[in-house]
């Protein structure tokens, strides 16, 4: 008996809830689409939406901050030292530009989206945007560069910090000779007094 | 039409080769179509839109899916028994087909009008099970033999209460012969067999639940004839890739897709012819005749075709033995008793 | 690649809008095959889900790479995944197409520096049409860059000489 | 590998088994698991399974870090379906380690964070079962609910998947003006939506049947294996961590632990399994609203330090996961660098009991057990 009462309710639950599921998606066949159909209709991204990396170089000071910050090592940023006869002019938040940053590359094929680079930045100058819509036929498209230093300017700017170093070099060669000298006089001053002058450590 | 089409070919094997080609007229509209159809009402189903970008809503669609197929490279695999692995696409295709030699589209059209219609129906769409069979064989592919085993299982299994539906059918009418079967129910919505047929109320009373469990019957049955979910464990997608068909690209793919959608319609055809009344209006001779006779036989086919692409996007799949459970223990014992009742039926009234 | 391949020395007007039928066709049902590496396979099914739904281009989910137009490498590829990824490559039929999704399959992504064991970019093992940028992409980011591949599909042509 | 069987009517039968290849690229292996089975006919004799498809070093990466603020991404790369709570995981071995207490806003978010998550998670588990059982309807239906959790994480940080959001001793950012008036409405649609789910799937006929007494692991092999989560809970073992050992703020709600009651079938099979995940989701919703009426105020940021620097020593966490039990293991040296970093991932252990209670049934209900598992490579690779 119980064996004939299974089979039957096998079948009526069968039947039951098959129908039951059918309604369901009767139901949805007339609910409206949620669908957002892409290219034509957009959908409006958050303000906090992180999707490409901008660098605004205008601001950058090539404190290479956010290289630091960055777990997957994407940013590349060299820099230049500039001469004191140089105005790379200030940030948008007063601060002077002492570097130029001649090579500022992000590979976005690598980068991982996390917005680590975001926060250290001290000008706030690297930041996700939110164009998302970036794909490339060519891997090596997606390096990007921001520097927008000309080859012409670098080399000069490189010329100009060669010169500088060259010429502090000569400077500090000159004040060491001067204090050497100064310091031999004093020794010569000082010997008789003081038995023995400590040399450094081997 | 046949007549007509054999007074311009006299003599000539031509003629035959025209007649045969007659039913592709339907077929590739009505695969296109039903393609559409499907993807579309799966995606209403689902909350989304499908097909938008090719065409006015997406109608192109089939054409550019079709047109694609043609381009593909014809893969065969290398381990692969060439000639059934070629074969196999063909076979099944050509089972679907023969079917709809028997299916009266009109009162004055039908390929063949065989006295043995039903009969030839049940012979011949087992072919596609030979079909099957090959694929998965010749394939080379353990995912592709699991699932022609399974289909060979499932088709041999579902044959029985489908057998036993359609004989059901033929000592309530007294006819194997598809054309007359239409012709008997052709007054009316009361006449068709579902709401008991055209007989007197007692007798009509008494058939109507009988009708009503074997129409369940035939309808599950079809589902699993035709390979579609629930009751489609051949080609388990989740369980064995894409089962028979796993090994095939291109156009040979395109053939099984378009037996597959062929035997849809063949399968509810028959379900139409034996229940609602074939090309028949539903209300007697008003709408009947010519063109009206072909609008709502399609129109009754497609119903079926979408209650199939309904139930095939609500449902989970059975596993192979709950599908042997559902035919030899539900729907062969179910269509027994009703077969014998409406003898019992039959002589009594 | 397909049936008319490189079968035509130079176009003419019919070849040329004959080829304009054949690329709207291949660029219009582009299936996909179905298989998900890592975390950008949850976006890549976020965007055939209902909400992005990738039907609406045609494209369909397929299991088997036979039937298959393009492969959307979504995720990290380890160098024990490479060879399979490779045989599956090689198991599409012509025409096939590879969209490489997100930061790891473009490059090794996180994991380009210290990954010992994820290979640095799938295009060192099969060719890639289309690089989808993101870690992982969005979903319309990816519907984009099928755009872009159906763009190249587009101006693909079957003479010889490709103005 | 040929054995011979006797059949009933005392004839022999011979029948070889068949190895078959299931994965890396299947449907049903939900990422890149490879399983070798065994089989005879449609019986799987044996099921061995193949890890390291997805293995993406990510002990080694945290090792290589010069800031534990950096290894965040990598452990949200782990699990990308929760990232949310292995964030918190790690985030919590970490505080463990620095000593430092964080205020009481930024463990009230953590927990809607989790819980949102891991409302998210079960909708990925229980729209991927729906197509391992065949139906594809709830997946999509599951996907569409999940879309407006994304949305609400993209709101408070940015991304949709991988966030990025709980730090070391905080949070990135507070919450947006907006968001709670959309949670709350997000949550009221969202009870409908469950119902409609288990109309169409979880209640099922031919999905009990697919389900029920498949797969049985009963509750002391679940233990013995180390299971955790729903895996656990659903042979009726009462283990939550939120519960059991409670971390973070959970002490302050009111929640049931859902187990299986084996309601359909055996205790312990794949439908208790999955209903303990549809439960879950509605005990989430009952913590995100005592968490947003409770929600106290203050600084997310105010203890985040500056600069980490542990002393030397070592400190272990876990937390309960949508997957179960994932603790974090840090080693400090002294330095910004951390020493060595082990995650104890839910998933892998998990795993490890397939062949166990995989041996003997069908294929079909090979793919029913996998997806009731719930694995995500990432994890089970690392």
């Amino acid at each position: 008996m119980n064996a004939i009462t299974e089979y039957f309710g096998n079948i009526t639950q069968s039947l039951k809830t098959i129908s039951i599921g059918m309604g369901v998606t009767f139901k949805h066949l007339f609910t409206p689409a949620v669908t957002i159909q892409y290219p034509t209709v957009k959908m409006k991204l958050p303000e906090r939406s992180r999707n490409r990396l901008y660098v605004n170089m205008d601001d950058c000071i090539g404190c290479d901050q956010c290289s630091k910050a960055c777990p997957v090592n994407c940013i590349e940023i060299e820099i230049i030292k500039s001469t004191p006869e140089d105005d790379l002019g200030i940030t948008s938040s007063g601060q002077k530009k002492k570097l130029h940053v001649p090579v500022f590359n992000i590979d976005i094929a690598k980068c991982c989206y996390c917005g680590l680079c975001v926060y250290p930045c001290p000008t706030e100058c690297i930041y996700m945007t939110n164009v998302y819509e970036f794909s490339e036929f060519d891997r090596n498209n997606l390096i990007y560069n921001f520097a927008k230093m000309t080859p012409a300017e670098i080399e000069t700017a490189q010329i100009k910090v060669k010169k500088m170093d060259e010429e502090t070099a000569a400077k500090k060669v000159a004040a060491a000779l001067v204090a050497a000298q100064a310091k031999a006089a004093l020794d010569a001053t000082t010997q008789t007094s003081t038995p023995q002058q400590p040399t450094e450590p081997q | 039409m046949i007549d007509w089409i054999l007074t311009q070919f006299p003599d000539s094997i031509l003629g035959y080769i025209i007649i045969c080609a007659v039913p592709l007229l339907f077929i590739l509209p009505y695969a296109l179509v039903t393609i559409y159809l499907e993807m579309k009402m799966s995606a209403h189903m689902q909350d989304r839109v499908a097909y938008m970008r090719t065409g006015w809503h997406g109608t192109l669609q089939p054409f550019a899916d079709i047109l694609k197929l043609l381009q593909k490279e014809d893969i065969i695999p290398t381990a692969a028994d060439k000639f059934l692995f070629i074969l196999a696409p063909y076979i099944v295709f050509i089972g679907t087909y023969a079917t709809f030699a028997v299916l009266p589209f009109t009162s004055s059209y039908i390929g063949s009008d065989l006295d043995l219609g039903l009969f030839y129906l049940v012979a011949v769409s087992s072919l596609v099970v030979v079909g099957i069979l090959m694929s998965g064989w010749a394939s080379n592919n353990k995912w592709s033999l699991f699932g022609a085993l399974r289909s060979a299982a499932q088709i041999v299994s579902y044959e029985i209460p489908t057998a036993l539906v359609l004989l059901s059918i033929v000592m309530i009418a007294g006819t194997m012969n598809m054309q007359q079967l239409s012709q008997l129910q052709s007054g009316g919505i009361s006449d068709w067999y579902i709401f008991g047929g055209p007989f007197p109320i007692v007798k009509k009373l008494l058939l109507l639940p009988l009708m009503f469990i074997l129409f369940l019957v035939q309808l599950t049955a079809s589902m699993a004839e035709v390979n579609r979910t629930p009751f489609d464990i051949p080609e388990a997608e989740s369980e064995l890739v894409q089962g028979y068909n796993t090994e095939y690209s291109g156009m040979k793919f395109a053939i099984f897709y378009l037996a597959e959608y062929a035997n849809l319609f063949a399968v509810s055809a028959i379900t139409v012819v034996a229940f609602f009344g074939g090309w028949g209006s539903p209300f007697g001779s008003f709408m009947s005749g010519g063109v009206w006779d072909l609008f709502w036989f399609v129109l009754k086919g497609m119903f079926f075709v979408s209650i199939n692409i309904w139930l095939r996007w609500t449902l989970p799949r059975l596993r192979v033995d709950q599908l042997m459970y559902v035919s030899w223990k539900v729907l062969t014992p179910f269509a027994l008793v009703c077969m014998i009742l409406i003898g019992y039926i039959l002589v009594a009234f | 690649m397909g049936l008319l391949d490189k079968q035509f020395e130079d176009g003419n007007i019919v070849i040329t809008s004959l080829d304009n039928l054949m690329n709207w066709a291949r660029l219009s049902s582009l299936w996909q095959m179905q298989f998900g590496l890592a975390c950008c396979a949850i976006e890549m099914m976020a965007a055939s889900a209902s909400n992005f739904d990738m039907m609406r281009f045609g494209v369909i989910p397929r299991a088997t790479p036979r039937q298959c137009d393009v492969m959307i490498v979504s995720g990290t590829v380890t160098l024990k995944m490479a060879s399979r990824i490779k045989r599956l490559y090689d198991q599409m039929s012509e025409p096939r197409y590879v969209i490489s999704m997100g930061s790891c399959s473009n490059c090794g992504g996180p994991y380009w520096e210290h990954g010992y064991h994820v290979l640095k970019g799938v295009d060192r093992i099969i060719p890639v049409d289309v690089y989808v940028p993101g870690c992982p992409p969005r979903p319309e980011a990816l519907l984009e860059g099928l755009i872009k591949l159906q763009e190249k599909v587009r101006n693909y042509s079957s003479v010889k000489s490709v103005a | 590998m040929e054995t011979i069987t006797k059949t009933s009517h005392g004839r022999t039968l011979r029948t070889e088994e068949m190895v078959i290849n299931m994965g890396p690229q299947h449907p049903s292996t939900h990422g890149v698991l490879r399983l070798e089975l065994v089989v005879d006919g449609e019986i799987v004799i044996d099921v061995i399974p193949h890890i390291g498809y997805l293995h993406r070093c990510f002990e080694k990466h945290s090792e290589q870090m010069t800031n534990y603020q950096q290894v965040i991404p990598y452990v949200d790369r782990m699990d990308y379906v929760a990232s949310m709570n292995s964030e918190l995981s790690f985030a919590i071995a970490a505080e463990k380690l620095l000593k430092i207490q964080i205020p009481e806003r930024v463990d009230y978010i953590r927990v809607i964070m989790c819980e949102l998550q891991r409302i998210a998670s079960h909708l990925i588990a229980i729209g991927t079962y729906g197509i391992d059982i065949g139906a594809f309807t709830p997946f999509l239906f599951c996907f569409r609910d999940r879309e407006r959790i994304l949305d609400l994480f993209e709101m408070t940080c940015g991304a949709r998947l991988l966030y990025n959001y709980i730090w070391i001793g905080g949070l990135s950012h507070d919450l947006p003006q907006q968001f709670i008036p959309t949670l709350k409405e997000f949550i009221v649609d969202f009870r409908k939506n469950i119902k409609e789910l288990n109309d169409l799937l979880s209640f099922n006929h031919i999905f009990i049947k697919r389900t029920a007494n498949i797969g049985v692991l009963p509750a002391d092999v679940a233990i013995n294996y180390g299971c955790s989560g729903p895996m656990l809970r659903g042979s009726g073992v009462k283990w939550d961590l939120r519960k059991d050992e409670p971390y973070s703020v959970y002490n302050k709600f009111d929640f049931e632990v859902c187990v299986g009651k084996g309601e359909v079938g055996t205790l312990g099979d794949c439908w208790d399994r999955y209903i303990v995940r549809v439960d879950e989701m509605e005990q989430s919703l009952r913590i995100i609203e005592q968490a947003i009426q409770t929600l106290p105020e203050g600084n997310v940021q105010s203890a985040v330090p500056k600069r980490i620097r542990p002393n030397p020593g070592e400190a272990y966490a876990r937390a309960e996961s949508p997957r179960g039990e994932l603790g974090f293991y840090i080693m400090s040296d002294g330095t910004g660098t951390p020493y060595r970093i082990k995650a104890r991932s839910p998933a892998f252990v998990n795993l490890s009991i397939i062949s166990e209670i995989s041996r003997g049934c069908m294929i079909a209900d090979l793919c029913a057990i996998t997806g009731s598992v719930d694995i995500v490579l990432g994890e089970v690779d690392r």
